[in-house]
């Protein structure tokens, strides 16, 4: 492991992080969209850098995988699904920025935290490549908790699942199995997650997660 | 063939019985079978227990595969459960002689007759259980089968609710029993104990450490006292009782409560060696304060099954009185003065399953003649039904521990008990036993005063409704019970000497020393500790009674004249007093009520009076409150339903909410990690 | 054989003795009474007369009654008569004395009370429900203060056998004790009010608002008041003859003394009987009934002193 | 997959997934209905194979005693199911609640469910068993949406989301497993081996097997429904078709415990790692009296039974949390009769929802009287799950409570505090529906009591006998646990 590859796989990296934190900093949809696409080709090129350096041709084939679903299919269909529903309005935060950037902040330090402890022998790749992936998961979660619309939501679901594939890309050896079943379960989320949306339009009108809460079967 | 194979084959033949039952149920006479049946089931069980107690057999024990699997079901028959298995087979065959009368009356025997042979079923094998897993299931399985009897009526909505409380309490008594087998199972330290040490051998081996000797005393206390009845955690019996039908009442208050008072004897004095001295404290404490509570309770009823119900309470209170002292003396190592106690404690057992037995047949009658539970719509039933008043008044009499009667037998066994207790040493001890002394004899008095009002109310004076006028004698077996225990109860009465000798066995077991032999002892008197001290003679006193009392008679009438003349009774004046101006049950108790009621249950009279000129009639309220309910129970339930809204809010948050506490869940636990050291 | 016939002979002796008395104690307190109001005052005898009047009457029974009615007073002569037998008058140890303890006297006492208030509410007027609620709530705190005094007695003389209490008490070993003194004033408290005497009841009046007694026989006529009215003078003697042998047992010929102790044993306590009368009337004069609620206060204090007695005694313990 | 031995092993996987083929093209409903049955029963007959010739494992399958006893509980209960649903899909289809076209992919679905749920209980690799489940939830998630109302779609939206999170969580704990594995093991498929990472376990780096730990207990925690990850289960339980209910609370919640109990034997195994005992026996204690005191304000009668089911689960994570031989025995016991009990109670559910036409325990009232089968059903099933003698589950819980109370007194005050708690609001709900007056509307249900009589049969025969070999297979595996 050369010095070089080492800082370009921590540069990929802590760029995602990076792009997780943009992805919170998003208040309109389409936006938000265009900056996930952004974040599934900095996945996609951290993926093939790994690729590159453990030498493992399956790792390119995830990296294109994750390229052209998440990077192309997904943005543009939620795009016609947003344009289809005329949801384009603002993405109401239900905490503002400010705390919102606090709380990733200290996430990520937590996560930081976490991965110090685990002893130094490991090779330090392993080690800092967790530590982000770590981070991009918590973000991921955040963003889910921070969201009111269901079309957001799901963003932060699919950036989630870019923490794994960052952490299951790191793992050298990790059988291609497991990339591919990743791959396999983001497409079908896709589906599920259209249907529901026309489902759940056609039933509300709206995608409003609150406007699902009110029919929750055993009201008081 | 042993007793104990015999009594662990009828108590299979009951469970047989009760599967049968349900097909029997749907045919018109098929409760005629069932009662019959478990009547004659629960003869061969009694014969085989006094067979066992009487012939002073050493104890049998029998392991069967089922049940916890790697030790199966022990069973086990020595002096002490062969005397509970009399008491309460005593009181099936008699309440299942009742019911073949009383059965009749049922509204839908569908719900009484398939559970009525599993609750005396479970109540033998509780006294045969030798392990804490067998105990523990038939022991449920006894509170299981009785809530579905108090559920027989379940569409008034009281019955529900009494079966509910029964049921909850019941559960929560067994749980108190689990953990105290936990304790004893596993000896001082060591955490994993193999699975013999359920067994009850095994516990008594391994004495447990003074500490946790006292926590399981409590623990009993706690399990085997809600299910007698002691006082904090009797509020279920008064609810349950009535809500069965009357010959299951009788059952559950005459040998469900003694198979309680059985749970804490084994537990007390067999399995739990030598006792510290402060335990007899509590037990003393506990048996005096619900003694009186019992009765106070008891005279504001006017629900004659209520307040039977609640008189059961009373003399479980005795029983444990009397069981305080016994632990006392053995705790300080005086094992004639114990024996003296616990056999005032067990011949209390019996006496009070044989007239509350009694008592609760008397009411049953008196309620399906008339369909009328309330005292105060009753009176005037002497004319009607002779035969079930005389056996009620015999009752009444024996239950006010009044000679020539078997309660006054035990409860002056107990007084003589207490007059020993200047010996021990404990300085507590000294105060409280004068003291329980005291609460005795007044629970004694309110006794009295309370089955003066029971038989005179319902029985006496003239009839208050139409129903009581309506009233039928009730049908030749169950009348047959009646006076099979009446004669009982002055058999007992008359000649105590045959009863404490047969519970010599049961006490030299469990205290190591026994009464003297009272047959031996002329003129058939008994005498529990020296000649010199004190002496009783049942016999004497009843022919002595009987004697002057027909000398008197037979004076009088030959002498003087014996002519009668009836004219209307003197009401100052009025013409045709209306039945209403009689006393009523609540009249009947508002002096003691005046007296007593303050502290006991914060009794208010809110007198209504008009001002002069105004017509409107006077209203007097009577405004009493259950204070243990309302200090104990209210506060729990509000808690739990207060606590239970709280967290209810939590079931309809946004997926939103849910997610962010997934998010703190596992930063909290990574936080654990980060801080781990 | 021959004692045991000369103990049935003394024992009968005794029977009649106690039942010759009741009504003489009885004309004498009214005697006395009346001379202390300065009135003339019925004949010494007029009891026995009175009695023989009323058992030739024809006795009226309510309509309502049952058989209990008219059984109960046979049954309350009976406990009275048995229990007022077994306690020493002449002579201590008597025949059947050992058939039946204190505790067990107090029990028949106990049982008379529940035929007589049973007797009230059988009539089915509220005369009857009122004495007997009210006698029901006198006996609740009279009977546990009897027991309370019993414990005292019981654990001075170290038996409850009446018999060995009255010996010991003769004997020198008892000694002065204040519990003797708590217990004699609370015995008398309870006799006054289980007799129905002035500070708790009048037995001469039938003014509804102050009877408890004499509310629960208000129906009986004829013979059956008679033995009913007999049954009390017996219970006024049985109480007198108890604080007598228990308090003043001199004189009182101890077990198995010869004829002529039992003798003079006899005219010793018909003189302490006469005492204990004239003392009872003064009393009785000297004092105005009490409201019928104050009673319950009158008769705890009973009850306290005797479980102050009780204590004190179990705390001292320095006896034995 | 080279080296697939074609026995038992395979069985059990083709026959579901060849059915589920089928049935998806099927449009018949009687005949699609017989078939799942009939497939259902060989997968069972399969497994019971399993316990008299133990197939060897391979780098994809295991089979060990500790996985036997989940194959043959989930593939019975999924038979009995499968009888249950027959019937039940039978009424529904009358009353026009579920068309033709659902009932093709109803049936599809169920037995991929059960394919899903045989391979994650079969899988070695740990990657593989993640699959599994995943399939697992996501035909659980269609199956609950499947009756389209607004409620039905919100409670499948929630599981799908709180699923898919939890699942994610549970992918990056497997991926720190093998992380921790390879330098130890080396690069390649050896890393997610489970038989081969049990033997090498204590060398993996401890710090990072925690924060495994971490994420697969609170991912398949989700899963197996404890408490603060529970959100998602009595939605998802009241607004299924009752069979699925069924199946989620007696199968899936097993799975995913399957899979804790894999891992919790991996931390055990390492030395210097935090022993997972304590956080398993927080987490049961928590949802046992959480899920107590939710019991007293359900309106519905399956979202009832649902907290009972996390209350169980409490329960069972709490015994395996305790530990010792006794305390697993319980644990192994617990699940085997909360399965069959629960899963019980859930048919007569069905039953009693399609009698009175509601689920709102306010409008059912006298089953005792107007459904005499039903009632005495439910009342017997409530008694059972609450813990009552002679039922099996008591003897569980006295093991538990006894066992426990020697040990850490105040724990075991805790854990009976919740039994008392819900055995209070189980009786107050089970009062009101079976007895009193008969409320309206008195359907007559046709479905068949044929698997409650089993179920409750079985229920009771355990509590009042266990066949020695059972006992000793049972000790064995908790021995296993540690």
């Amino acid at each position: 492991m050369t010095g070089l590859s080492f800082d370009v796989s921590h540069l990929l990296a802590g760029a995602l992080v990076l792009v997780s934190f943009m992805l919170l900093y998003q208040t309109r949809l389409y936006a938000l969209l265009n900056v996930f696409a952004l974040q599934a080709v900095v996945l996609s090129l951290s993926v093939a850098w790994q690729a590159y350096v453990q030498g493992a041709a399956h790792l390119y084939v995830t990296a294109a995988i994750a390229f052209a679903f998440k990077a192309i299919i997904i943005p543009v269909a939620l795009h016609r699904i947003i344009a289809r529903l005329g949801i384009h309005r603002d993405v109401e935060n239900v905490v503002g920025i400010g705390p919102t950037m606090l709380a990733g902040l200290a996430l990520v330090a937590l996560s930081v935290v976490v991965m110090l402890r685990v002893a130094s022998e490991a090779d330090a790749l392993a080690r800092e490549d967790l530590a982000f992936a770590l981070s991009v998961v918590l973000l991921g979660m955040l963003m889910m908790v921070v969201r009111r619309n269901a079309v957001s939501m799901v963003v932060g679901f699919m950036s989630l699942e870019n923490g794994l594939i960052l952490a299951a890309a790191g793992a050298k050896g990790m059988p291609l199995v497991v990339e591919i079943a990743v791959a396999f379960s983001v497409l079908v989320a896709l589906t599920v997650i259209g249907v529901f949306l026309f489902r759940i339009s056609e039933r509300f009108e709206t995608v409003d997660a609150r406007a699902l809460d009110q029919f929750q079967g055993d009201r008081l | 063939m042993s007793a104990l194979v015999l009594l662990l084959g009828g108590d299979a033949a009951l469970l047989a019985l009760s599967l049968a039952a349900i097909a029997a149920a749907r045919s018109r006479n098929g409760g005629v079978f069932i009662y019959a049946a478990a009547c004659a089931i629960g003869s061969v069980l009694l014969v085989g227990g006094a067979y066992h107690l009487l012939g002073r057999h050493a104890p049998e024990e029998l392991a069967l595969p089922i049940g916890l699997p790697w030790i199966g079901a022990h069973f086990r028959l020595d002096a002490l459960s062969a005397f509970f298995v009399i008491v309460v087979d005593l009181g099936a065959t008699a309440a299942s002689l009742y019911g073949i009368g009383y059965g009749r009356h049922e509204r839908d025997p569908a719900r009484v007759l398939p559970f009525y042979p599993a609750f005396l079923a479970g109540m033998n094998l509780v006294l045969l259980a030798n392990d804490a897993y067998s105990f523990l299931v038939s022991w449920e399985f006894m509170s299981l089968a009785s809530w579905a009897l108090v559920m027989a009526h379940h569409r008034d909505s009281d019955n529900r609710r009494a079966g509910y409380v029964y049921i909850v309490m019941a559960s929560f008594g067994a749980i108190a029993l689990l953990l105290a087998f936990g304790l004893l199972a596993s000896p001082a330290g060591t955490y994993v104990f193999p699975a013999e040490a359920y067994n009850f051998g095994a516990m008594r081996a391994n004495a447990a450490t003074p500490g946790l000797a006292g926590l399981v005393l409590a623990l009993t206390l706690v399990g085997a006292g809600s299910k007698a009845g002691l006082a904090p955690l009797h509020v279920w019996l008064p609810l349950a009782h009535p809500a069965a039908p009357s010959h299951v009442s009788a059952l559950m208050s005459g040998a469900m409560t003694k198979v309680a008072v059985y749970a804490f004897v084994r537990i007390a004095f067999d399995l739990l060696g030598p006792p510290a001295w402060w335990w007899s404290l509590v037990v003393l404490a506990l048996g005096g304060i619900t003694a009186v509570m019992g009765v106070l309770y008891a005279l504001m009823q006017h629900d004659l099954k209520r307040l039977l119900a609640y008189h059961t309470v009373e003399n479980i209170g005795i029983i444990f009185i009397g069981l305080g002292l016994a632990l006392a003396f053995k705790a300080f190592d005086m094992p004639s003065a114990a024996a003296l106690a616990l056999t005032a404690g067990l011949l209390h057992v019996f006496n009070h399953s044989v007239f509350k037995s009694l008592l609760f047949f008397g009411a049953g009658a008196a309620l399906t003649s008339t369909g009328e539970r309330d005292m105060e719509h009753l009176g005037g039933l002497i004319r009607l039904m002779p035969l079930t008043a005389f056996t009620f008044l015999v009752g009444s009499v024996a239950i006010s521990a009044l000679p020539p009667f078997n309660g006054f037998v035990s409860e002056w066994l107990t007084f003589q008990a207490i007059l020993l207790s200047p010996q021990l040493p404990s300085w507590g001890l000294k105060l409280l036993v004068p003291a329980v002394g005291a609460l005795l004899a007044l629970s004694a008095a309110l006794a009295a005063a309370c089955f003066v009002k029971a038989f005179g109310i319902t029985f006496l004076g003239r009839a208050r409704t139409e129903a009581a006028k309506r009233a039928t004698e009730a049908d030749r077996f169950s009348l047959a019970a009646m006076f099979a225990f009446a004669t009982l109860c002055l058999i007992a009465g008359v000649l105590p000497g045959l009863f404490i000798d047969a519970l010599a066995p049961v006490v030299r077991s469990l205290v190591g020393a026994r009464m003297p032999v009272q047959m031996g002892i002329d003129w058939l008197s008994i005498v529990p500790i020296a000649e010199s001290r004190s002496s009783y003679n049942g016999l004497l006193v009843f022919l002595f009674i009987v004697a002057s009392a027909s000398l008197g008679a037979a004076a009088i009438h030959r002498l003087a004249s014996d002519a009668v003349r009836r004219a209307p009774a003197w009401d100052c004046g009025f013409p045709e007093p209306s039945p209403a101006t009689q006393y009523t049950a609540t009249s009947f108790a508002e002096p003691i009520r005046r007296v007593f009621g303050g502290f006991a249950f914060g009794a208010r009279a809110e007198v209504d009076m008009p001002a002069p000129g105004d017509m409107r009639p006077a209203r007097i309220k009577v405004v009493m409150n259950d204070l243990v309910w309302e200090t104990i129970y209210l506060p729990v339930v509000a808690a739990v339903t207060y606590l239970s809204t709280r967290l209810n809010r939590l079931q309809f948050l946004t997926i939103r909410q849910y997610l962010s506490v997934v998010l703190a869940a596992l930063v909290a636990l990574l936080l654990v990690l980060a801080a781990w050291p | 054989m021959t004692d045991l016939a000369v103990n049935l002979v003394f024992q009968l002796l005794q029977m009649l003795l106690v039942v010759g008395l009741a009504p003489l104690l009885t004309g004498l307190v009214r005697k006395a009474k009346a001379r202390l109001l300065r009135r003339e005052g019925p004949p010494l005898l007029q009891p026995y007369r009175d009695l023989a009047r009323l058992a030739r009457k024809e006795a009226v029974v309510a309509e309502g009654a049952s058989w209990l009615f008219r059984v109960a007073p046979y049954v309350v002569l009976a406990a009275t008569w048995v229990a007022a037998a077994l306690i020493p008058t002449f002579a201590t140890g008597l025949l059947f004395s050992w058939s039946a303890d204190l505790i067990a006297i107090i029990a028949l006492l106990g049982a008379a009370r529940f035929f007589l208030a049973l007797a009230g509410l059988d009539v089915g007027t509220s005369f009857g429900g009122l004495g007997a609620s009210r006698e029901a709530m006198f006996a609740t705190l009279a009977e546990p203060a009897m027991i309370v005094i019993v414990f005292s007695l019981a654990l001075i003389a170290g038996s409850t056998q009446l018999s060995t209490v009255a010996a010991f008490m003769a004997s020198s070993a008892v000694g002065l004790r204040v519990t003797l003194g708590m217990a004699l004033i609370a015995l008398i408290i309870v006799a006054l009010a289980e007799n129905g005497r002035i500070p708790v009841d009048n037995p001469a009046t039938h003014l509804e608002l102050t009877m408890v007694h004499e509310a629960m026989i208000l129906e009986y006529s004829g013979r059956h008041l008679a033995v009913i009215e007999l049954a009390s003078m017996l219970k006024l003697l049985l109480y007198i003859s108890l604080i007598v042998c228990v308090f003043a047992p001199w004189g009182l010929a101890i077990a198995d003394a010869g004829v002529g102790d039992r003798l003079f044993g006899a005219v010793v306590y018909v003189v302490k009987l006469g005492v204990a009368g004239l003392m009872l009337a003064t009393f009785e004069t000297s004092i105005a009934k009490m409201r019928v609620f104050r009673v319950p206060d009158f008769l705890g204090a009973a009850l306290m002193l005797g479980f102050l007695g009780a204590l004190l005694l179990f705390v001292s313990r320095t006896l034995k | 997959m080279s080296g697939l031995p074609f026995d038992g092993v395979a069985a059990i996987l083709i026959l579901p997934a060849a059915t589920a083929a089928l049935l998806a093209l099927l449009p018949g409903y009687r005949l699609s209905a017989a078939i799942n049955v009939a497939s259902s029963l060989a997968t069972f007959v399969a497994a019971i194979s399993f316990l008299f010739s133990k197939p060897a494992s391979s780098d994809y399958f295991l089979v060990d005693d500790l996985n036997i006893v989940f194959v043959v509980l989930n593939t019975f209960v999924a038979f009995t199911s499968s009888v249950f649903s027959a019937s039940y899909i039978a009424h529904e289809l009358e009353i026009g609640r579920l068309t033709r076209r659902h009932l093709r992919f109803y049936h599809a679905m169920y037995q991929t469910l059960l394919f899903a749920m045989n391979l994650a209980l079969l899988a070695n690799n740990i990657g593989l068993m993640w699959v599994a489940i995943e399939m697992a939830t996501l035909t659980t998630v269609a199956m609950v949406g499947i009756y389209r109302t607004p409620e039905a779609i919100e409670a499948a939206w929630k599981y799908f989301i709180l699923g898919s999170v939890g699942i994610a969580l549970a992918l990056f704990g497997t991926i720190l497993v093998y992380m921790a594995a390879r330098p130890v093991m080396g690069e390649g498929i050896d890393g997610m081996v489970w038989t081969k990472l049990i033997v090498r376990v204590g060398e993996f780096e401890p710090a990072l097997l925690n924060l495994a730990f971490v994420f697969l207990m609170l991912g398949y925690g989700t899963k197996v429904g404890l408490a603060p990850l529970h959100a998602w289960l009595p939605d998802a339980h009241a607004e299924g078709p009752t069979p699925i209910s069924a199946v989620l609370s007696g199968l899936l919640l097993n799975v995913a415990l399957y899979a804790v109990l894999r891992f919790k034997l991996l931390l055990d195994a390492n030395a210097n790692a935090i022993a997972p005992g304590p956080l398993m026996a927080t987490l049961g204690i928590v949802s046992l009296i959480f899920a107590a005191f939710m019991l007293y304000r359900r309106r519905d009668i399956k979202r009832l039974f649902a907290f009972s089911s996390i209350e169980h689960m409490g329960i069972i994570v709490f015994a395996f949390g305790m530990g010792g031989p006794l305390a697993n025995f319980a644990g192994l016991l617990h699940m085997t009769m909360h399965s069959l009990t629960k899963s019980a109670i859930f048919f007569t559910v069905g039953h009693i929802a399609q009698a009175k036409g509601t689920q709102k325990i306010a409008d059912i009232r006298g089953l005792t009287v107007s459904h005499p089968a039903l009632g005495w059903g439910l009342v017997v099933g409530v008694f059972a799950i609450a813990g009552l003698p002679p039922m099996g589950i008591f003897t569980s819980e006295f093991l538990v409570v006894s066992s426990t109370f020697a040990r850490q007194p105040w724990l075991a005050l805790l854990l009976v505090f919740g039994l008392l708690l819900a055995f209070g609001a189980l009786v107050l709900r089970l009062q009101g529906m079976a007895f009193g007056e008969p409320s309206p509307g008195d359907r007559r249900s046709t479905a068949s009591s044929l698997p409650i009589a089993a179920h409750l049969g079985l229920v009771l025969a355990a509590g009042l006998y266990l066949p020695p070999p059972l006992v000793a297979w049972f000790q064995h595996v908790a021995a296993m646990l540690r």
